[in-house]
C-alpha cells in the first residue's frame, strides 16, 4: 500500500523539483527565479524523506529556504536592476552551454543506466537523527569540527565583503 | 485514580473508530488517504476554531488592561465578535494593486499560512493524539518557522509599494535575526530530553517539568519566549506592522480574505508557539487530574495569556534596540544556557532532587537574575554611552 | 760525431739569434739592428764554407729529432730532422753569400739623399731599418732552415716562414698607397703612361695567397705520402716510393709540384712576383731572384726520387717549365719597368731549371740554380743602384748612365751578359748544359736535327728552349741600352743628381761580379774529376763529354743574333721601336697585358669570392632566417589563439571546465556503454 | 516504489538544469541559484546512494555516510552562497550592476 504512495509522491516531487529547476532557469524576472528555487529546494526536501532522510530534509528546509534563500532576496533587494535587461545570454553562449548541458546529462544516465550498482536492502523509515548526531560526533568529528570553521571564516568573510566602510 | 479511558483519549478513540469504518467499506488503498484528509479537514476547522477563540481573547484582555469593556455586543460576552470579523472580511472586495506582481501577491499569504497549518500536524495534545509523531519532530516545526519569513518578503515585494516592501524587509531581518536565538534555545530542552521528537519531550517531563531545571529551565523559556514573540510579529515587536510607524507594514496592500488568511496566520502561529513553549517546558499534557489534552489547552491559552498581557502592557522596540535584543543579549545568553543544559544533564539532578527543591531554587535564581541584569545592563549603559535599551529599563522598572 | 751537425746547428742558429736581438732588443738602435743581422750571416757563410768543405771531403748528414708519437699503439712517431749532402752544401753556400753582399747592400740603399731647394743633400735613414733587418735575419734563418731540412715536415715548417717574410718584406712600406698611372717626362715617349702599381700591402697580400695556394697542394701532397708510407723523412720516403703503386706517386709528385710552383712563380701561379716588385730592391734581390723563389726547384731536386719514379709527373714539371721560360719572356720583351724585366727574366730561368729537371737533368738544373743565384742577385742590385741614383722605375726615363754611373754600368753589363749565356761566364757553362740536356736525355731527339718543327712533346721542348735563349738576349741588350746607353731622356733638372752608387752599394755589386764569372767553370768540362764537378757532385755520371761543339754553337749563334736585333733596335735605330710595336699591334697588347692572366684571376677570384658568398648569404637569410622568423611567427599566431579564449566572461571559463568535464566522461563512458556492459 | 536509477536521474537532472542555467544565465544572483541547484542534485544522488546502495566491504565507514557527506555539503553550500552574495554586493557597489558579461576586466 505505501508503495503506492511512495510512487506517487515521488513523481509528484520529482516533477515539481524540475519545474522548480527549470523555473529557475527560465524565469525572467530574478524574484520569480528566487521563488521558484524555493519550490525546487522544498520538493527535494520531500525527496529526503521518501529516501528516509528525515533529518536532512528538515536540515533542507532550515538552511536552504530559511537561510540561503532568503539570503539571496536580500542580495536581489540590494542590487536594483533595470528589468528589462536580457536575462539570457546571447544565442552562441546559450547554445554552448545547452549542448555541454545535454552531454553531461546523456553521459550521466548512460552511465546509471548501466553502473552496475550493488543495491542492498535497506530499513526504511528508520529514525536517522541518533546516528547523525553519533556519527557526527565519531567518525566524522574532523569534518564537522572543520565545518564549523568554515562557516566562520564565511561569516567573517562575508562581512567585511560586504561591509560598507 | 483511573479516568475512563475514553474521556482521557477522546481523539484517540475518535480517530481510531473512524479508521475502523473506513476500512471496513472502502478498498485498502482508498481507506488510509481517506482517513488522513479527513484528519486535515479536523486540523484545519480546529484551527479556525482556536483562533476564533484567540482573536476574542485578545481583544477582551486587551480592553480590560486598558480599563475598557471589550466587544460584548455580539452574542454574551462578545464571544460571535470574531465570527463578525471573519464575515466581515470574507464579504469585503479583493484587491490586487495594478503593478503588483501579481502572482506573488496571490502566492504569499498562501506561504505563510500552510507551513503554519502544517505545524498542528505534530503537536502533542495527548501522549496519542498526535497526527504524526515526527522523530524531528522540533527541527520540523522550526524549519516551518521559516517560511513565514518567506511568505512576508513576498508580499513585501509583490504589492509594489515603497512602504510595504521597507515594512517586508525589516519583517525579514527581524524574524532571521530572533529565528537563530529560537532554535538554539530549543537545545537545552533537546539536551535534557534527549530526543527531538516533540511526544518524547513531553513523555521525558513525567515527573518534572523541565522549567524546574535549575537555571537552564526559565533562563531557556524566558530566550524561547522572547524569541517566539519576535517571531509572530507581536506585542513589543511588533514593528514592521505597526500602524503608528509604516502603515501597517507588508500587508498593506491586501484586504478582505488574503488579509483574513494573513491574520489566521499570524494567530494560528501564536497558538502552535504557546503550545511548543508549553510542551518544552511546562511538559504538554502530563497533569495529574485532568486528561492529557485539557492541562495540554490550559498550559497553551495560559501562555497565550501572557502574550497578550505583554503586548498590552509592553511598548513597542526601537528597531536597533529590537535588533541589539536578538544579537547581543539573547544569543549569548542561549549558548550560555546550552552549556549549562549539558552540566545540569550530566549531574542528573533533575532524577534525585524533589521537584518543590527545584521549584525554590528556580524562584531564587529568577530573584536574582533580575538584579543582576539591571546592574549588568547600568554598567554597559554607562560604558557604551548610549541608551542601549531604554525600554527594557522601563519595562523592567514596571515590573519592579 | 761529424763536425757537420754543430755546423749546421750554427748555421741555422746564428741568424735566429740575430732576429731574436733585433725583435726585442735593438727596436729603436738601427745600426745595433743591422750589425746584428750582417754579423749573424756573416758567421753563416763562414760556416756553410766549411760545410762544402767537408761535404767534399764525402762527409753526409742525417740527424732525425723526434718530436710526437700518435697511432693506435703510440705506432707512427713523427720527427723533425737535419740533413746536409751535396744539394744543401751548395745552397747553404749560394743562400748565405747572396744574403750576406744584400745586407751590407741594404744598408746603403735604405740611406736615401735628397737634395732640398738649394741642392744641399741630406742623408735621409728609412723609419723602418731595424725592422727590416730584423724580418731579414729571419728569412735568412728559414731560408737555411728549409735547405737543412731532412724531411717534410720540417721543410713545410720553413717553407711556410719564407713565405711569410717574403710577405712582411713585400710589404715593407705599408704605408704607402697605389702608384697611380702617371704621363711620362720623357723625350720621344709624349702621351705614354708609366704603369699603375699595386701599393706595397696588396701585392704582399697577392704574393702571400698565391703561393699560399701552391703550399696546400705542397701540404696534401706531404700527408698523402704520410698516409701511403707512414713517415715524413725523404731518406725512409725514398727507401718505400718503390712500394707504392704508380698513380699515387704521381699524384703526390705532382701535389709537391704545385707547391713548387707557387714558391718559385711557375705557369699558373706566376702573377705575384711582378707584383713583389714593391718590396724594396735589395729584398728582390735576394728573395725574388736567388733564394725564395730558387726553394720550389731545390724542393723538386730534394724530392727527385718521387718524380723518377713518376713518369707522367716528370713529363708535366717539364712542359710547365718549358712554357714557363718561353712565356714570362715575352712578357719580359715589352715590359718598361726595370725590375719589372728582371723579374721575369727571373721566372723565364727558373722555367729553364723545371724544364731541366722534366727531362732528369738534376744536378744540371741544380748548376743553373746555383750560377743564376748569383748573377740574378748582382742584377738587381745593379737595378737597386739605377733606381737610387736617378728616382724613377720606368726606362723610358731614363738613358745615358753609363758616364753618370760608370761601375754600375759594368757590373750590369757582365751580369746582362752571363744571363744571355755568352761563354766564359757561367750562364753561358749552366743554361748550355740544359739545353744539352734537354737534347740528351729525351731519347726521342735525334742529335743534329735542331730547328725541325716537330709538334710532339720534344719538339714543343727545344722550341722554348731555343727561342727563349734568343728573347732573353734581346731584352737583356733592350735593357742595357735603355738605361745606360744614349742620352738622358728623363726629367732635366734631375740629372745633376744623378751619382753612382755610394761605397757600401757598389763593394757589394763588384764582389758579385767575381762568381758571377767565375762559378760556372766548376760545372764546366775543366773539372772533369765527377768528385770535384758540381754536377758531378749530384748526378752519378757526369755528361760533359758529350756535349757537342754544334749544340754549343747553336745556342751562342742564337745568343748573338738576339743581340744584334737589339742593337739594331736601338742602338743603330735601324728599325723603329714604335713602328715595330704597331706592327705587332695585337702581340705587343697581349704580351704587355700579361697575357691577361691578372685580369682573369682578379675576375676569376672576385666573381667566385663574391658569386659564393652571395649564395650563402641566400642560403643564411632565406634558409636560417627565414627558421627562426617562422618560429616566431608561429609562436605570436598561438598566443593571438589563446587570447582568443581569455574573454573575461566567467561563463565562457565554466563552458571550458564543464566541456572538460564532458569530455573526461565521454572517455570514461563510453567505452562501458558500447562494449554493451 | 522507485528504484536508485528514478533518483539517481532526478539528481542528474537537477545537476544539468543547473549547468545549463549557470552557462547562460546573465544575472550573477540567478548564477549563484542555479550552483545551489546543482548541489542540490548532487545531495539527492548521495542520499540515494544512502539509500539504496550497501556500504563497501572492508571501508569502515558508518552506514549514513551518504547524508552526512549531503550534510556537510549543505553547510559548505551556505558558506559559499553567504560569501558569494557578499562579493555580488561589493562587485554591484562599485560597478552598479550584477550582469556577469559586463564584469569582465580581468581579460586576456
Amino acid at each position: 500500500m505505501t508503495d503506492v504512495i511512495a510512487t506517487i509522491a515521488f513523481w509528484v516531487f520529482a516533477i515539481s523539483a524540475v519545474v522548480g529547476a527549470l523555473g529557475v532557469v527560465a524565469a525572467r524576472r530574478v524574484f520569480h527565479n528566487a521563488l521558484f528555487l524555493v519550490v525546487a529546494l522544498g520538493s527535494t526536501a520531500a525527496i529526503y524523506v521518501l529516501l528516509s532522510a528525515d533529518f536532512l530534509a528538515a536540515v533542507q528546509i532550515l538552511v536552504y529556504v530559511g537561510a540561503i534563500v532568503i539570503l539571496m532576496l536580500f542580495a536581489i533587494m540590494l542590487t536594483p536592476q533595470a528589468v528589462e535587461l536580457p536575462s539570457f545570454a546571447p544565442g552562441g553562449q546559450q547554445f554552448a552551454g545547452s549542448l555541454v548541458a545535454l552531454a553531461l546529462f546523456g553521459l550521466m544516465v548512460g552511465a546509471i543506466v548501466t553502473g552496475p550498482w550493488a543495491l542492498a536492502a535497506r530499513p526504511l523509515d528508520q529514525p536517522t537523527s541518533y546516528d547523525l548526531g553519533r556519527g557526527l560526533l565519531t567518525t566524522f568529528v574532523f569534518p564537522f569540527e572543520l565545518a564549523s570553521l568554515v562557516l566562520l571564516v564565511g561569516m567573517i568573510g562575508a562581512i567585511l565583503l560586504a561591509r560598507e566602510d | 485514580m483511573q479516568i475512563p479511558s475514553l474521556l482521557n483519549d477522546l481523539i484517540g478513540q475518535i480517530g481510531g473508530l473512524l479508521q475502523a469504518i473506513f476500512e471496513a467499506f472502502l478498498p485498502d488503498w482508498l481507506a488510509v488517504p481517506l482517513v488522513v484528509l479527513v484528519g486535515i479537514g479536523v486540523t484545519v476547522t480546529f484551527v479556525a476554531v482556536v483562533v476564533m477563540t484567540q482573536v476574542w481573547a485578545e481583544r477582551k484582555v486587551i480592553a480590560r488592561i486598558q480599563d475598557r469593556v471589550g466587544p460584548n455586543r455580539v452574542g454574551p460576552w462578545g464571544i460571535f465578535q470574531s465570527v463578525a470579523d471573519v464575515l466581515k472580511l470574507l464579504t469585503k472586495e479583493d484587491i490586487v494593486p495594478a503593478k503588483a506582481d501579481r502572482w506573488v501577491f496571490v502566492l504569499a499569504p498562501l506561504v505563510t499560512l500552510v507551513p503554519s497549518l502544517m505545524i498542528f500536524a505534530v503537536l502533542p495534545f495527548n501522549w496519542d493524539a498526535t497526527i504524526a509523531r515526527l522523530d524531528v519532530g522540533i527541527l520540523y516545526v522550526l524549519a516551518l518557522a521559516t517560511f513565514p519569513t518567506l511568505g512576508i518578503i513576498m508580499a513585501g515585494w509583490a504589492s509594489y509599494n515603497n512602504y510595504t516592501l521597507l515594512g517586508g524587509m525589516r519583517a525579514a531581518a527581524q524574524l532571521i535575526s530572533y529565528e537563530v536565538p529560537e532554535v538554539l534555545s530549543v537545545l537545552p530542552i533537546v539536551l535534557l530530553a534527549g530526543t527531538m521528537s516533540l511526544w518524547g519531550i513531553s513523555a521525558a517531563q513525567e515527573g518534572t517539568w523541565f522549567i524546574l531545571a535549575p537555571i537552564v529551565g526559565p533562563l531557556g523559556f524566558a530566550l524561547f519566549f522572547t524569541a517566539g514573540l519576535a517571531e509572530l510579529n507581536r506585542s513589543p515587536f511588533d514593528l514592521p506592522e505597526a500602524e503608528s510607524e509604516i502603515i501597517a507594514g507588508f500587508h498593506m496592500e491586501y484586504s478582505g480574505m488574503r488579509f483574513a488568511l494573513f491574520f489566521l496566520a499570524e494567530y494560528a502561529n501564536s497558538f502552535s508557539v504557546s503550545a511548543l513553549a508549553a510542551t518544552l517546558f511546562f511538559g504538554g499534557w502530563q497533569g495529574w487530574l485532568l486528561p492529557g489534552y485539557v492541562w495540554f489547552f490550559v498550559k497553551t491559552y495560559l501562555l497565550f495569556l501572557v502574550m497578550i498581557w505583554a503586548r498590552g502592557t509592553l511598548p513597542r522596540l526601537r528597531y536597533d534596540q529590537l535588533m541589539g535584543l536578538a544579537w547581543k543579549i539573547l544569543l549569548p545568553l542561549t549558548l550560555v544556557n546550552v552549556v549549562l543544559a549539558a552540566l545540569v544533564k550530566e549531574s542528573r539532578i533533575m532524577e534525585w532532587f524533589p521537584a518543590v527543591g527545584l521549584l525554590v531554587i528556580n524562584v531564587i535564581v529568577v530573584f536574582l537574575g533580575f538584579h543582576l541584569y539591571n546592574f549588568a545592563f547600568r554598567v554597559v549603559r554607562r560604558n557604551a554611552g548610549a541608551p542601549l535599551l531604554e525600554g527594557t529599563q522601563a519595562a523592567q522598572a514596571a515590573r519592579g | 760525431m761529424s763536425p757537420l751537425l754543430p755546423l749546421a746547428l750554427l748555421i741555422l742558429l746564428a741568424p735566429f739569434v740575430a732576429f731574436l736581438l733585433n725583435a726585442f732588443v735593438a727596436r729603436r738602435a738601427w745600426a745595433l739592428a743591422g750589425a746584428f743581422t750582417i754579423l749573424g750571416v756573416g758567421t753563416a757563410f763562414v760556416a756553410s764554407l766549411l760545410v762544402m768543405g767537408q761535404v767534399l771531403g764525402g762527409a753526409r748528414l742525417d740527424v732525425p729529432f723526434p718530436w710526437l708519437t700518435i697511432g693506435p699503439n703510440q705506432s707512427s712517431v713523427i720527427e723533425l730532422g737535419l740533413r746536409i749532402d751535396a744539394i744543401t752544401a751548395a745552397m747553404l753556400i749560394a743562400v748565405t753569400g747572396v744574403s750576406l753582399l744584400v745586407q751590407i747592400y741594404s744598408w746603403g740603399y735604405l740611406h736615401e739623399t735628397e737634395f732640398d731647394a738649394q741642392g744641399h743633400p741630406h742623408v735621409h735613414r728609412d723609419p723602418g731599418f731595424s725592422r727590416y733587418y730584423c724580418w731579414m735575419a729571419l728569412f735568412t734563418f728559414s731560408m737555411l732552415g728549409l735547405v737543412l731540412a731532412n724531411g717534410f715536415l720540417t721543410l713545410f715548417i720553413f717553407w711556410e716562414l719564407v713565405g711569410l717574410c717574403s710577405y712582411l718584406l713585400i710589404g715593407f712600406w705599408y704605408d704607402r698607397g697605389r702608384t697611380e698611372a702617371r704621363p711620362l717626362l720623357a723625350e720621344g715617349y709624349a702621351g705614354q703612361y708609366a704603369d699603375a702599381r699595386l701599393s706595397p700591402p696588396e701585392a704582399a697580400k697577392k704574393a702571400f695567397l698565391t703561393t699560399r695556394l701552391g703550399d696546400l697542394g705542397l701540404l696534401i701532397g706531404m700527408l698523402l705520402i704520410w698516409s701511403q708510407t707512414g713517415t715524413f723523412t725523404f731518406s725512409q720516403v725514398e727507401a718505400r716510393v718503390a712500394g707504392l703503386p704508380v698513380d699515387i706517386v704521381t699524384i703526390a709528385a705532382l701535389l709537391v709540384f704545385c707547391g713548387a710552383v707557387g714558391k718559385s712563380a711557375q705557369f699558373p701561379l706566376h702573377v705575384w712576383l711582378p707584383d713583389a716588385m714593391e718590396g724594396p730592391t735589395p729584398v728582390s734581390a735576394l728573395i725574388h731572384a736567388a733564394t725564395m723563389v730558387a726553394a720550389g726547384v731545390y724542393l723538386v731536386g730534394r724530392t727527385y726520387f718521387l718524380f723518377e719514379a713518376a713518369p707522367v709527373a716528370m713529363l708535366v714539371v717539364a712542359v710547365i717549365g718549358g712554357f714557363t721560360a718561353f712565356f714570362a719572356a715575352t712578357m719580359g720583351l715589352v715590359n718598361n719597368d726595370i725590375k719589372r724585366v728582371m723579374a721575369y727574366s727571373t721566372v723565364s730561368q727558373l722555367g729553364y731549371m723545371f724544364l731541366a729537371l722534366g727531362v732528369g737533368g738534376l744536378g744540371v738544373a741544380l748548376f743553373h740554380l746555383f750560377s743564376h743565384a748569383w748573377f740574378k742577385a748582382l742584377l738587381f742590385l745593379t737595378a737597386g743602384s739605377v733606381i737610387h741614383g736617378s728616382g724613377t722605375q720606368d726606362m723610358r726615363e731614363m738613358g745615358g748612365l753609363s758616364r753618370l754611373m760608370p761601375w754600375t754600368f759594368v757590373a750590369t753589363l757582365i751580369a746582362g751578359l752571363s744571363l744571355i749565356g755568352i761563354p766564359p761566364l757561367s750562364g753561358f757553362w749552366s743554361k748550355d748544359l740544359i739545353i744539352s740536356a734537354v737534347e740528351h736525355h729525351h731519347p726521342a731527339f735525334e742529335p743534329g736535327r735542331l730547328l725541325a718543327l716537330d709538334l710532339s712533346i720534344t719538339g714543343l721542348l727545344v722550341f722554348f728552349a731555343l727561342t727563349t735563349v734568343l728573347m732573353t738576349a734581346f731584352y737583356t741588350v733592350r735593357l742595357l741600352w735603355l738605361t745606360f746607353g744614349g742620352r738622358w731622356r728623363g726629367d732635366p733638372h734631375l740629372v745633376h743628381h744623378i751619382h753612382e752608387a755610394p761605397a757600401p752599394m757598389l763593394l757589394p755589386m763588384l764582389i758579385l761580379l767575381v762568381p758571377t764569372v767565375i762559378v760556372g767553370f766548376w760545372g764546366s768540362p775543366f773539372f772533369p774529376d765527377p768528385g770535384s764537378n758540381f754536377v758531378g757532385l749530384i748526378e752519378a755520371h757526369p755528361f760533359q763529354e758529350d756535349m757537342s761543339l754544334l749544340e754549343v754553337l747553336a745556342t751562342v749563334g742564337l745568343a748573338v743574333v738576339g743581340i744584334g736585333i737589339a742593337w739594331a733596335m736601338y742602338g743603330a735605330k735601324i728599325v723603329d721601336p714604335a713602328r715595330f710595336v704597331r706592327l705587332t699591334g695585337p702581340l705587343y697588347s697581349w704580351a704587355y697585358n700579361k697575357w691577361g692572366f691578372d685580369a682573369l684571376y682578379n675576375w676569376l677570384v672576385g666573381g667566385l669570392v663574391v658569386g659564393l658568398a652571395w649564395v650563402i648569404a641566400l642560403f643564411d637569410q632565406g634558409v636560417i632566417d627565414g627558421v627562426v622568423n617562422l618560429l616566431a611567427r608561429v609562436t605570436v599566431g598561438l598566443g593571438r589563439i589563446g587570447r582568443g579564449f581569455q574573454t573575461g566572461q566567467v561563463q565562457t571559463y565554466a563552458w571550458v571546465v564543464f566541456g572538460g568535464v564532458v569530455i573526461v566522461a565521454a572517455a570514461l563512458v563510453l567505452p562501458a556503454l558500447f562494449r554493451g556492459v | 516504489m522507485p528504484g536508485l536509477n528514478q533518483f539517481l536521474i532526478l539528481g542528474a537532472v537537477l545537476f544539468c538544469v543547473g549547468i545549463y542555467g549557470a552557462l547562460t544565465k546573465r544575472n550573477v544572483i540567478v548564477l549563484l541559484m542555479c550552483l545551489e541547484l546543482m548541489l542540490n542534485g548532487i545531495n539527492v544522488t548521495l542520499v540515494g546512494f544512502n539509500r539504496f546502495l550497501a556500504p563497501p566491504v572492508g571501508v569502515s565507514s558508518s552506514p549514513f555516510a551518504g547524508q552526512m557527506f549531503a550534510l556537510f555539503i549543505i553547510a559548505v553550500a551556505a558558506a559559499e552562497a553567504a560569501l558569494g552574495l557578499a562579493i555580488v554586493i561589493a562587485v554591484y557597489r562599485v560597478r552598479h550592476t550584477v550582469q556577469v558579461d559586463e564584469i569582465d576586466l580581468l581579460r586576456g
